[in-house]
C-alpha cells in the first residue's frame, strides 16, 4: 500500500466507522462490534503508515484536500512526531473502546450511540491534527476536537454537566479563538506561510519582542496543554464518564495540546530560535511552577479522579517545559513523555474507573484493602503510579531520564530542582494509595474477589502491560522521538 | 349631506367636467404642465367629490375597491410592460424608438407610460381615500 | 432689477411659510395644525411657480396641499385632534437640530450664485442637451415640455420607480387598513379580496 | 437576451409584484414569487460569471447613451455582482420559506399583499445594487424602505406597528439627508451619474457644500445601515416583524445600505477626499468599536432571541464599518467577504428561529428548554449557523473573521484585532446560552414537551442557507477571492 | 444680491430645521408626520432654487417663444416631482400606521405608548 493511500486510510477510517455505527445504532451489539473493528482497522492502517515512516522522512507524503484561503490549503504530511502521536492514539483507542463497552454497559449509560459517534469523531480529529501539514489544518482539527468532545464531557446531560461543559468549552474555545487564532494569523502576516517546516518559518530579521509575544500567545492559546492558569477545565471535565476522562487525559485532548506546542516549537519557531527568544525562558519557569503547584494540589485531593486530573496537569507541563528548553535531548524527552504519560495515565484512569464500576467508590480513603478485592486492577494501578513517579521498570523513567540529560546540558538547575521536587510529590500522592490498597484491612472486607466486568479488567491489564513493554522495548517509539529531535538516544 | 339637492345638481354638473379636465391634463402634459400624475390626482378628486356628495357606498358601486386594486396593478404593469416591449423588440429597456419610427416612437412611448402613471396614481389615490374614509364608519 | 423683485417675492413667500411652520409646531389643536400644513404646501407651490417650476407647483398643490392634507385629516377623524399639553422646547433634540443646521449653513455658504445662468448646473452638457436637443420637430423627443420628456423618456426609469412607490404605498395601506371594518360591523359585502375575511 | 440580464434582474421582481395582486390565490402568489426570486438568483449567478470573465457590465436605460448621465445608467462590477448574488440568494430562500411560515403569522387574504411588498423590497434592493445614478439610487432606496415598512407592520403583535412607524421616521430622515446631499452635489456638478461625478468631484473637494453633502450622505446611509449610535430603530423592527421578514431584512437591507455607502465613498467622492481629507475613515472606525462591543453585550442580555440576533447584527455591522474605515484593499475585501457571509449566516439563524416560533409561538429563551429533543433538525441548523456566527473553522464566518483580523494586523491598528476577538468571544457566550437552554434544560413544566419538528417547507430553505454557509467556508473563491478582487478594483491598491 | 439669496437659503434652512425638530421633539405621532412633510418640502425648495435662472422662464420650449429666452433647468423639477410623490407615499403609510397604533394602544402620544410597551 502506498503512502498516500495509507495516509488517507488513517484519516478516513474513524469517520467511516462513525457513520457506520450510527447506522447500526439500533442494534447495540453490532454497534459496539463495529467500533471495535474500526479501531482495529485504524491500528492496521497506522502500522502500514508506520512502515513508511520507518524509512526516515526522506519523502514525506503530501495530501492536499482543498485550498481554504489563497496560499493556505488544508493538507496533510507524514512526519515523525505526528507518526508518534498517531501510534499512541490508535493503540490506546482500541483499549479505550473495549473498556468503554464494559464501562458503558456496566453503568448502563444513556445515548451510547451518540457517545461512540463523538468518540470516533474525536479520534478522527486527532488523526487529522497529528498529520496536518500546516497550522491552519491543525487549528481546524483542534477546534473539531474541542467541539466533538463537548457532548462527551456533558454526556450526563444534567445541568451540572452543562456547567462543567461551559467551563470546558469556555477555556478551550476561548483561548483558541482569542490567542491561538490571533497567533496563527499574526504568524501568517509575518511570514506569509503556515507550513510546518523543519527549523521553523520565521525570517532572521523578525524582532525578538513580537516573537516572544507570539510564543506566549501560542502557549496560552493552546489551552489543551492546560498550563496554569488555564488548567481549570481539566478538573471540571471530571463529571464525564471514565472512558471520556481517559480520552481527555491520555488518548486525545491534552495530548493534542502538548503535541501542538511541541509541533509549534519544532516546525514554526524551530529549536534554535526557541532557545534564543526570551519568552521561552519565562515559559520554562511558568511550566516548572505549574508542575510543582499542580502536584501540591493533587496531594491534597481526596477524590481519586481529581487527584489524577491534577497529576495530569503537572505531567503536561513536563512536556511544555522540555519543549521550551529546546535542546535536542529536551525535545526527545518531550516527544517521549507524550507517549509515556499517555500509557501511564490511561492505566490509572482505567483502574479508577474499574473501581467505580465494581464498587462505586470514588474517594481515596475508601480504597483501603481494595487491593485484595481487585488484585488485577490495583496491580495495574501500581504500575501506572510507578510510571508516573518515573521509576524503572515503568516507561515514565525514560522520558524523565532524557529530560534530566537535557537540563544537565544547559545547567538548568531550576529544571533539575523541579524534577526532583515533583518526583517526590508524585511518590507522595501515589504510593500511599497503593499501600493502603494492599496492606491495610478494608472496612467491608468480605475476602472474596469481585473485579469489574471482564472487558474493563482486560483493558486495564493491557494498558499496564503496555506501560511495562514501553520501558523494556522502547525502540519503536524512541526511534521516532529521535527522528523528531535529532538526538541520539 | 346626501339630501342637499343643489349640491347634488352642482356635483352632477361638476364631476364630468373635472374628469374631462383630468383627461385634458393627462394628454396635455406634452405641451404644458400636466401629465399622468397630476391627471391621476384629478381623476381621484372627481370621484372623491362624488363620494362626499353621494356617499362612499354609492361611489363604491361605480368604482369598487377590487377594480381599483386591479387598475393600480395594471398601471405599473403598463409602464413596465412598455419597457419590456422595447426589450422584446431588441432595444434597451424603455427605449421608445423601438415602438415606432423616430419621434413618433417617443410620443407613443410617453403616452403609454403616462397612461400607466395615470391608472396607478388615480386608483391608488382612491384606494387611500376609501380605506381612510372607511375607518370612520366604525366609531 | 427684476431679479431683486423676484428675490424679494421669494423672501416674502418664505417668510409666510416660516410663520405657518412655527404655527404648525406650536398648535395644540391638530386640525388647525394640519390645515396650516396645507397652507404651507400651497405657499410652497406658489414659490415653485415663481421659480419657473410649473409642473412641480401643480403637483405640490395637488398632492401636498390636497391629498396628504386630506389623508392626515381623515386620520385625525379616528385618532382625535388635540395633543397633550407639553413643553415645546426640548434641549437634546434642539442641539441635534442646531448641529444639522450649522452643517447646512456651512454647506450653503459657497453654493453657486442663485439664479446665475452661468452656473455649472445650467451650462452642463446634460442640461443643454435637454433644452436644445430634445424639443422641436427634429429633436430627440419632439415635445415642447422638456420636463415631460425628461420625466417620461430620458429619466423614464425614475418615473417607473415613482409609480412603484405609489403602488407600494397602496399595498402598505391596504395591508394596514384593509379588512378592518368587518371586525366591527358586518355591512356591505364587497367582493374585494382584502375584506372577505377578518384579519 | 443576455445583453438585457442586468435590467431583468430588477424588472422581473418589480413586474411580478403587481401580478401578485392580480393572482390573489395564496398558493399561486407563492409560486410566482418563488419563481421570480429564483429567476433573480439565476440571473445574478450568470451576471457574476459574465463580470468575472469580461469585466464590468453597463446598461443604458432607454438607450440614452450620449452624453453620459443624460439617461440612467446601470453598472455592475464585481462588488455589485457579489452583493446582487447574496441578496437574491437570501431572497430566494426566504421566498420559499414564507409560504409555510406565513400560514400562522398572517391572515390568508393578506398573502398577496405580503408577496407584492416582498418582491418590491427585493427589486428595490437589487436596484440600489446595480444603479450608477445617485438619484435613481434614492428612488430605489425609497421603494425598498416603503415596502419594508409595510412588511414589518405585518407582524403579529401590536409592537410591530410602533416598530414600523419608528423605522419609517428614521428611514425617511435618512433618505431625506441623502436627498440633501445629492442636491448639493448636483448644484455644483450638474450631473447625477456616478462615473461622471467621480471625474469632476476631485476638483471641487475644497468646496464647503461638497464637504457638507458628503456629511449628509454618510449620515443618511449610516442611519439606513444602523451604524451605532443610529441603530435604535433596528432591534424592535427585527424583533416584531414576521419571521420571514426579519430573516430577509437582517440578511439584506442593512447590507445593501452599507454597499451604497461604500459606493459613495469609493466610486463617487473617491478615497483621497473621504478618507484622507475628511477623515471619515477614522470616524467609522471609532464608531465601529462601541458598535461591536455594546452590540454583543446587549445581545447577551436579551431574553427574546430575535432581539438577541438583532443586537448581534449591530455588532456585525460594526465589523463591516471597521473594514470600510480602514479602507485598505485587505480590509475592504474583508468587509465585502463579511457582507456575503454574514448575510447567509444571519438569515439562516433567523430562519431557524422562525421554525421555533412556528411551533412554539414564542421566541423567548425560556420557551426553548429541552427543545433540542423535539426539534433536532431546527436546533441543529441553529447550532451550525451559530458556530458560523462565532467564526469556527469550516464555516463561512471563519473566513471573514480571518480576513478582518488579517486586515487589522498592521502596526497602527492591531488593537482592533483584539476588539474583534473579544466580540467573537461574546458571540460564543450568547450563542451558547441558546444551545445550553435547548440541549440541557428539561422541558418547562408548563409545556407538553411534545413539540413536533418544523415542517419541510421551513426546514428546506433554512438548511439551504446553512449548508451554503458551510460550503462557502470551504470553497472560498467566490466570497473571498472575488471579494478581494472587487476590493482591489474599488480601492485601487 | 449675494446676501439676499443667501438670506433666502437661510430661511429655507430654518424651515427645514423646524420641520426636523417637529419630527424629533414632538411625541405626538401626527405631528411627527407633519414635521416630516415640512422637512421634505423645504428640501424640495433647495433643489428647485438650484435650477432657477433669474429672468428665465419655465422650460416649455415651444416654437412660439422667442429665441432669446433662457429656460430654467428642468432636471431638478423632474427629480422633485418624483420626490414629492415619494413624500406623499410615505405620509400615507405613516398615517395608516397611526390609525392602527391608535386602535392598538388607544393613544398617539409616543411616550404613553412606550409606557404600555414596558
Amino acid at each position: 500500500m502506498g503512502l498516500q493511500e495509507s495516509l488517507l486510510l488513517v484519516l478516513l477510517t474513524p469517520w467511516v466507522g462513525g457513520v457506520l455505527l450510527v447506522l447500526a445504532g439500533r442494534w447495540p451489539n453490532l454497534r459496539d462490534a463495529i467500533s471495535v473493528v474500526t479501531s482495529l482497522l485504524l491500528l492496521l492502517a497506522v502500522i502500514a503508515l508506520y512502515n513508511h515512516a520507518g524509512n526516515g522522512t526522506a519523502t514525506p507524503p503530501e495530501l492536499t484536500l482543498f485550498t481554504m484561503l489563497p496560499g493556505i490549503e488544508v493538507g496533510f504530511r507524514l512526519e515523525p512526531l505526528g507518526m508518534l502521536f498517531v501510534v499512541i492514539a490508535a493503540v490506546l483507542w482500541i483499549i479505550n473502546t473495549i473498556y468503554s463497552i464494559g464501562y458503558m454497559r456496566g453503568n448502563n449509560e444513556k445515548h451510547q450511540t451518540r457517545f461512540y459517534l463523538c468518540f470516533a469523531i474525536a479520534i478522527g480529529a486527532t488523526m487529522g491534527l497529528a498529520l496536518s501539514a500546516n497550522l491552519l489544518t491543525l487549528f481546524i482539527f483542534y477546534e473539531v476536537l474541542t467541539l466533538s468532545t463537548y457532548p462527551l464531557v456533558t454526556h450526563k446531560g444534567s445541568m451540572k454537566a452543562a456547567r462543567a461543559g461551559r467551563t470546558y468549552l469556555g477555556y478551550l474555545l476561548g483561548t483558541s479563538i482569542a490567542f491561538f487564532l490571533l497567533a496563527i494569523i499574526w504568524t501568517w502576516a509575518l511570514t506569509g506561510t503556515l507550513e510546518f517546516t523543519p527549523r521553523g518559518i520565521f525570517k532572521q530579521d523578525t524582532d525578538a519582542a513580537s516573537l516572544s509575544l507570539l510564543f506566549v500567545l501560542y502557549i496560552f492559546g493552546i489551552g489543551k496543554a492546560a498550563i496554569m492558569p488555564i488548567h481549570r477545565w481539566l478538573p471540571a471535565a471530571m463529571v464525564a464518564p471514565t472512558p471520556v476522562s481517559a480520552l481527555l487525559h491520555a488518548v486525545a485532548v491534552v495530548k493534542a495540546g502538548v503535541f501542538t506546542i511541541t509541533k509549534v516549537v519544532l516546525y514554526i519557531f524551530g529549536p534554535a530560535l526557541t532557545r534564543e527568544i526570551p519568552a521561552s525562558e519565562w515559559i520554562v519557569y511558568l511550566a516548572g511552577t505549574t508542575i510543582v503547584v499542580a502536584s501540591w494540589i493533587a496531594l491534597r485531593q481526596t477524590n481519586l479522579k481529581r487527584r489524577l486530573a491534577y497529576s495530569t496537569i503537572s505531567q503536561l507541563s513536563y512536556v511544555i517545559m522540555a519543549a521550551a528548553l529546546g535542546t535536542a535531548y529536551a525535545l526527545l524527552a518531550a516527544a517521549l513523555h507524550i507517549a509515556v504519560h499517555a500509557f501511564g495515565k490511561i492505566t490509572l484512569f482505567f483502574a479508577a474507573g474499574s473501581i467505580y464500576t465494581a464498587t462505586h467508590k470514588t474517594e481515596i480513603p475508601q480504597l483501603k484493602g481494595i487491593g485484595r478485592q481487585m488484585p488485577w486492577t490495583m496491580a495495574a494501578f501500581t504500575i501506572g503510579a510507578v510510571s508516573m513517579v518515573g521509576l524503572p521498570p515503568a516507561a515514565g523513567f525514560l522520558s524523565k531520564w532524557y529530560l534530566l540529560m537535557g537540563a544537565m546540558q544547559l545547567q538548568a538547575y531550576f529544571v533539575l530542582a523541579v524534577i526532583v521536587i515533583s518526583t517526590l510529590l508524585n511518590a507522595a500522592y501515589f504510593f500511599p494509595i497503593v499501600h493502603a490498597a494492599f496492606f491495610q484491612p478494608a472496612d467491608d472486607d468480605t475476602g472474596k474477589i469481585h473485579e469489574a466486568p471482564w472487558p474493563v479488567v482486560l483493558a486495564v491489564s493491557c494498558a499496564a502491560v503496555l506501560t511495562l513493554l514501553l520501558f523494556l522495548y522502547p525502540w519503536p517509539v524512541l526511534s521516532l522521538a529521535a527522528l523528531v529531535s535529532g538526538a541520539t538516544p | 349631506m346626501k339630501h342637499h339637492l343643489v349640491l347634488r345638481v352642482v356635483a352632477k354638473l361638476l364631476i364630468p367636467s373635472i374628469l374631462l379636465f383630468a383627461l385634458y391634463t393627462q394628454f396635455h402634459g406634452d405641451y404644458g404642465p400636466g401629465g399622468g400624475f397630476q391627471a391621476g390626482v384629478i381623476y381621484a378628486a372627481g370621484f372623491i367629490l362624488h363620494a362626499l356628495v353621494f356617499g362612499l357606498e354609492s361611489t363604491k358601486k361605480i368604482m369598487p375597491l377590487w377594480l381599483l386594486k386591479i387598475l393600480s396593478a395594471l398601471g405599473v404593469m403598463v409602464y413596465a410592460g412598455t419597457g419590456l416591449t422595447s426589450l422584446l423588440l431588441g432595444r434597451p429597456f424603455l427605449d421608445y424608438y423601438a415602438l415606432a419610427e423616430g419621434v413618433h416612437g417617443q410620443e407613443l412611448g410617453i403616452m403609454l407610460v403616462e397612461l400607466g402613471v395615470g391608472f396607478t396614481v388615480s386608483s391608488v389615490m382612491l384606494i387611500l381615500f376609501y380605506l381612510f374614509a372607511d375607518q370612520g364608519t366604525e366609531e | 432689477m427684476s431679479q431683486t423683485v423676484v428675490s424679494l417675492a421669494i423672501s416674502f413667500l418664505l417668510g409666510l411659510m416660516l410663520l405657518s411652520v412655527f404655527a404648525v409646531i406650536a398648535m395644540r389643536n391638530l386640525f388647525a395644525a394640519i390645515i396650516l400644513l396645507g397652507i404651507y404646501s400651497l405657499l410652497a407651490a406658489a414659490l415653485f411657480m415663481t421659480l419657473d417650476a410649473v409642473d412641480v407647483a401643480f403637483t405640490e398643490a395637488a398632492v401636498g396641499a390636497g391629498i396628504s392634507t386630506i389623508l392626515i385629516l381623515a386620520t385625525l377623524l379616528h385618532v382625535g385632534h388635540d395633543t397633550k399639553a407639553k413643553k415645546i422646547i426640548k434641549p437634546a433634540p434642539l442641539l441635534l437640530v442646531l448641529a444639522v443646521g450649522a452643517l447646512l449653513v456651512y454647506g450653503t455658504l459657497d453654493l453657486p450664485e442663485f439664479g446665475n445662468a452661468q452656473n455649472r448646473v445650467h451650462q452642463s452638457e446634460i442640461t443643454r442637451h435637454y433644452l436644445e436637443k430634445s424639443p422641436g420637430k427634429n429633436g430627440e423627443i419632439g415635445i415642447p415640455n422638456v420636463v415631460t420628456s425628461i420625466l417620461a423618456s430620458y429619466r423614464g426609469y425614475d418615473t417607473l420607480g415613482e409609480v412603484t412607490v405609489v403602488f407600494c404605498a397602496a399595498i402598505g395601506v391596504m395591508s394596514l387598513l384593509g379588512g378592518l371594518r368587518k371586525k366591527k360591523k358586518q355591512t356591505t359585502v364587497s367582493n374585494d379580496s382584502t375584506t372577505d375575511s377578518a384579519s | 437576451m443576455s445583453a438585457h440580464l442586468l435590467i431583468l434582474l430588477v424588472v422581473i421582481p418589480l413586474f411580478s409584484a403587481p401580478l401578485c395582486i392580480l393572482l390573489r390565490r395564496s398558493r399561486l402568489v407563492w409560486l410566482l414569487s418563488s419563481l421570480s426570486t429564483g429567476a433573480c438568483l439565476l440571473i445574478s449567478i450568470l451576471l457574476l460569471q459574465q463580470v468575472y470573465r469580461s469585466g464590468t457590465v453597463t446598461y443604458m436605460l432607454g438607450g440614452w447613451s450620449t452624453p453620459l448621465g443624460i439617461g440612467i445608467e446601470y453598472r455592475l462590477d464585481l462588488f455589485a455582482a457579489l452583493v446582487a448574488l447574496f441578496v437574491s440568494l437570501v431572497g430566494f430562500a426566504v421566498a420559499l420559506y414564507s409560504y409555510t411560515s406565513l400560514q400562522k403569522e398572517l391572515p390568508r387574504h393578506k398573502h398577496p399583499l405580503f408577496a407584492a411588498a416582498y418582491l418590491l423590497c427585493l427589486a428595490g434592493l437589487l436596484g440600489i445594487t446595480v444603479t450608477a445614478d445617485v438619484f435613481n439610487l434614492f428612488v430605489f432606496l425609497e421603494i425598498s424602505s416603503l415596502s419594508s415598512y409595510a412588511l414589518i407592520s405585518m407582524g403579529r403583535d401590536r409592537a410591530a406597528l410602533l416598530a414600523s412607524f419608528r423605522y419609517l421616521i428614521m428611514g425617511t430622515i435618512g433618505a431625506t439627508f441623502l436627498l440633501i446631499g445629492i442636491g448639493l452635489i448636483y448644484s455644483h456638478t450638474g450631473t447625477l451619474n456616478m462615473s461622471a461625478l467621480q471625474k469632476v468631484l476631485p476638483a471641487l473637494t475644497g468646496k464647503a457644500s461638497i464637504q457638507a453633502s458628503l456629511a449628509f450622505i454618510m449620515l443618511g446611509l449610516a442611519i439606513k445601515s444602523a451604524l451605532f449610535p443610529l441603530h435604535l430603530w433596528l432591534p424592535s423592527a427585527y424583533t416584531h416583524a414576521p419571521s420571514a421578514v426579519s430573516a430577509f431584512l437582517a440578511g439584506t437591507a442593512t447590507k445593501v445600505s452599507i454597499y451604497a455607502l461604500a459606493r459613495f465613498i469609493y466610486s463617487v467622492f473617491g478615497k483621497p477626499f473621504v478618507i484622507t481629507q475628511e477623515h471619515i475613515g477614522i470616524a467609522l472606525i471609532t464608531l465601529s468599536i462601541p458598535a461591536m462591543l455594546l452590540g454583543s453585550m446587549l445581545a447577551i442580555k436579551q431574553q427574546n432571541l430575535k432581539r438577541m440576533l438583532a443586537y448581534s447584527s449591530i455588532a456585525q455591522i460594526g465589523y463591516l464599518f471597521l473594514g470600510l474605515g480602514l479602507s485598505t484593499v485587505a480590509s475592504v475585501g474583508a468587509t465585502i467577504t463579511h457582507l456575503f457571509n454574514h448575510a447567509l449566516i444571519k438569515s439562516a439563524l433567523f430562519l431557524s428561529l422562525g421554525c421555533i416560533v412556528y411551533r412554539t409561538g414564542k421566541a423567548e429563551i425560556s420557551s426553548l428548554s429541552g427543545l433540542a429533543r423535539q426539534m433536532p433538525w431546527t436546533m441543529a441548523a441553529f447550532t451550525v449557523a451559530g458556530l458560523g456566527l462565532i467564526g469556527i473553522p469550516l464555516t463561512a464566518g471563519f473566513i471573514s473573521k480571518w480576513a478582518l483580523i488579517r486586515a487589522t494586523l498592521t502596526p497602527d491598528y492591531w488593537p482592533l484585532a483584539v476588539v474583534i476577538l473579544i466580540t467573537s468571544l461574546l458571540a460564543v457566550v450568547y450563542i451558547w446560552r441558546v444551545i445550553e437552554a435547548a440541549y440541557f434544560q428539561p422541558p418547562a413544566p408548563g409545556s407538553t414537551g411534545r413539540t413536533a419538528e418544523a415542517p419541510l417547507g421551513l426546514l428546506v430553505p433554512t438548511w439551504l442557507l446553512v449548508l451554503l454557509s458551510l460550503y462557502f467556508g470551504i470553497q472560498t473563491t467566490v466570497n473571498f477571492g472575488i471579494a478581494v478582487k472587487a476590493a482591489t478594483a474599488l480601492v485601487g491598491g | 444680491m449675494k446676501i439676499l439669496y443667501l438670506f433666502n437659503y437661510w430661511i429655507v434652512i430654518v424651515i427645514m430645521l423646524a420641520g426636523l425638530y417637529a419630527v424629533i421633539a414632538s411625541s405626538n405621532l401626527v405631528k411627527k408626520i407633519a414635521g416630516l412633510s415640512i422637512f421634505q418640502a423645504s428640501v424640495f425648495i433647495l433643489y428647485i432654487s438650484s435650477g432657477k435662472i433669474l429672468g428665465g422662464t419655465a422650460p416649455i420650449v415651444d416654437s412660439s417663444v422667442p429665441a432669446d429666452v433662457v429656460f430654467s433647468n428642468p432636471l431638478p423639477h423632474v427629480l422633485i416631482l418624483t420626490a414629492i410623490v415619494v413624500g406623499v407615499a410615505t405620509t400615507a403609510v405613516g398615517a395608516a400606521l397611526i390609525i392602527r397604533i391608535h386602535r392598538a394602544y388607544g393613544s398617539i402620544e409616543e411616550n404613553e405608548i412606550l409606557e404600555y410597551e414596558e
